[in-house]
């Protein structure tokens, strides 16, 4: 076997193998008749510097070498896993749209209007987004929060203040009238909410 | 076609076997001389074929005869005795295999029948078989082509590197209004909030001056009641102020405390603040 | 970006994918401000050229591009498992065959060829693998499935298109013993899917 050889034996086990690999597991690979331990060793530095300007680079780490995106690629390699924005629940939405109509309002005020219970995550999804707030806390037994939306909400929607708001009787009529406000995006043709991806940037 | 029909008809001679076979000294009464296995690998041999088509492929490649040109009574002669074996054998001999022995017969017989000169060539009671035969040899062929294609994990292996950290991006979803209201439509239609007229006719702004004033009152100290009036608001400010007021002492959520008639009104929070909930 | 930047890109994220990605998926890496496609396509190729004599190769297969191990190298790069590679067994090989040549097929098609049934679990591992998938569904009593092959079955079997499967044998007429048949002898060149042959199968 010529150090060519050698090397892109290494080489293709270390890239096929999805882990990092000690110069023992190498080794083990040529089965009766293994290269020197310092035939591995100079193959290996030989794949570094070859590797030295490109997109990956042959590293040590504790358990082996291995392959790994350069740093400065980062950046578009991650895009790879970049999933499409996903939708949030019709539950999550009733909950904002109570939220902003009818605060300082409880957890316990919302299950009551939406006749189903509100889950926790929907309301840690809302703090994350920074779109609702507690306002305080109701003072009955177990000290519920009072939620209310935050400035942040406003500026998302692009509302200059909660009155901008459609009023209930418009949003009786949701479908029919031609709401006088920036929504953001012409409303889809039907009633039903939007499957296709919203456009729209977080503000 | 006469003389290649005869040639036909003469392999339908039934051949004559010959006695029962001794084998290592013993009597094989029911094993066929023209199997050419070994009693204790007939059970591997049948289990080994995909079924009636390729139990025939098999005879017939076996002895090299030519698909196009199948000796039928010798082949089915040969089928048969496979049929024998597989009924005496702990395979279950499926309907596949009965259902071609039946076919195999007729075939045999029509092969006997003599033919009027003025009958079609495409007669040969053998084609439709010979037709499956070759349609199932061609996919029995490509299985075995594709098995050697290189395969993923056995003759070649997918190289991959350590992956960048922070993976898993995934944007968060995002909304427009149009959205928040349909979903408050329903809700509401849902809850038929409609029909209650005091939330039909309140002002969102009373709300919002509600979460604005909770926020500046304070349950452990007094918050004068002037202060939550910004004048510069005019009228409809106050008006609205005063309302946001009312429907928070209304839903106990702010106390106002006077302590003498005419003197100055206090407003104390009545909610219990958690400032580690807010940050 | 320059080219030889583009190229370390490309080769990063075809090594750090872990599937094989296409030159859409490739494009999409760059977010606002892609290259050309043949920009794209001149990096695959100066790769293919940088890997020629590597221990890895960058192929293109059915759902896009990867780098492989060289099968020249594969003998010492399998010794990285202990597991034996699956082998299959002749009645799934030749239903995946004619599901691959004969698409779209129904499984009461598939039998009516190899003369015997065709196991649920068959059926079920093809799916599992990922090979097969359901196309729709054959409008007669019962609406049985029409299978066909899928993108993960022409990568794991190393092809870039149907076109690329081995081709079929030719079915020959029974005219050397002088009977004219109507086979449908497929067309030159038509190996791979004579659907007009489907169509003669008696019913």
């Amino acid at each position: 076997m010529n150090p060519q050889q050698l090397k892109n034996i290494i080489e293709a086990a270390l890239l096929a193998a999805g882990e990092p690999l000690a110069i023992e597991k190498l080794l083990s690979l040529f089965g009766e008749n293994p290269p020197e331990r310092a035939e591995v060793r100079a193959a290996l530095d030989g794949l570094a510097q070859d590797y030295a300007e490109r997109g990956v680079a042959l590293t040590e780490v504790g358990s082996g070498f291995r392959f790994q995106v350069r740093q400065e690629y980062a950046q578009w390699v991650t895009r790879l896993w970049e999933e499409r924005p996903t939708r949030y629940s019709r539950a999550l939405l009733e909950t904002l749209a109570l939220i902003a109509y009818r605060q300082p309002i409880t957890r316990a005020e919302i299950e009551d209007i939406r006749g189903v219970g509100v889950s926790t995550h929907i309301i840690k999804t809302l703090h994350e987004r920074e779109w609702i707030r507690v306002l305080g806390h109701r003072d009955v037994p177990g000290k519920p929060a009072l939620y209310g939306t935050t400035r942040h909400f406003l500026d998302h929607f692009n509302l200059k203040s909660l009155d901008e708001l459609p009023t209930l009787a418009e949003i009786r009529d949701l479908d029919s009238i031609n709401i006088q406000l920036d929504l953001g995006e012409p409303p889809p043709g039907s009633g039903e909410t939007s499957h296709e991806q919203q456009e729209q940037e977080p503000g | 076609m006469s003389t290649e029909l005869q040639e036909v008809i003469a392999i339908e001679t039934p051949p004559v076997l010959p006695p029962f076979a001794m084998v290592q000294g013993a009597p094989l009464t029911q094993m066929p001389r023209d199997l050419y296995i070994p009693p204790d690998a007939l059970e591997v041999i049948l289990d080994a074929f995909e079924g009636p088509l390729d139990l025939l492929l098999y005879l017939i490649k076996r002895q090299n005869i030519d698909i196009l040109d199948i000796p039928i009574a010798q082949v089915t002669h040969q089928y048969m005795d496979y049929i024998e074996l597989m009924k005496d054998g702990p395979l279950e001999l499926t309907a596949e295999y009965l259902l071609m022995a039946a076919m195999l017969a007729e075939i045999k017989s029509r092969m006997l029948l003599p033919r009027p000169p003025d009958v079609a060539e495409e007669d040969d009671p053998r084609a439709e078989l010979v037709r499956r035969l070759q349609e199932y040899e061609r996919y029995k062929q490509a299985a075995e082509d594709i098995d050697t294609l290189p395969q993923l994990g056995r003759d070649v292996f997918h190289a991959g590197v350590q992956a960048p950290d922070g993976r898993l991006q995934r944007p968060p979803p995002t909304v427009n209004l149009y959205e928040i209201l349909l979903a408050f439509k329903e809700v509401l239609a849902r809850a038929e909030m409609f029909s209650h007229h005091h939330i039909q006719r309140e002002p969102l702004s009373v709300r919002e001056r509600m979460a604005q004033i909770l926020t500046l009152v304070q349950a452990d100290s007094y918050t004068d009641f002037t202060a939550l009036f910004n004048m510069e608001e005019g009228r409809r400010g106050l008006v609205v102020t005063l309302l946001a007021l009312l429907e928070l002492i209304k839903e106990s959520l702010i106390e106002l405390v006077q302590n003498e008639p005419f003197g100055p009104i206090h407003v104390k929070s009545a909610v219990a603040r958690f400032t580690e909930v807010l940050s």
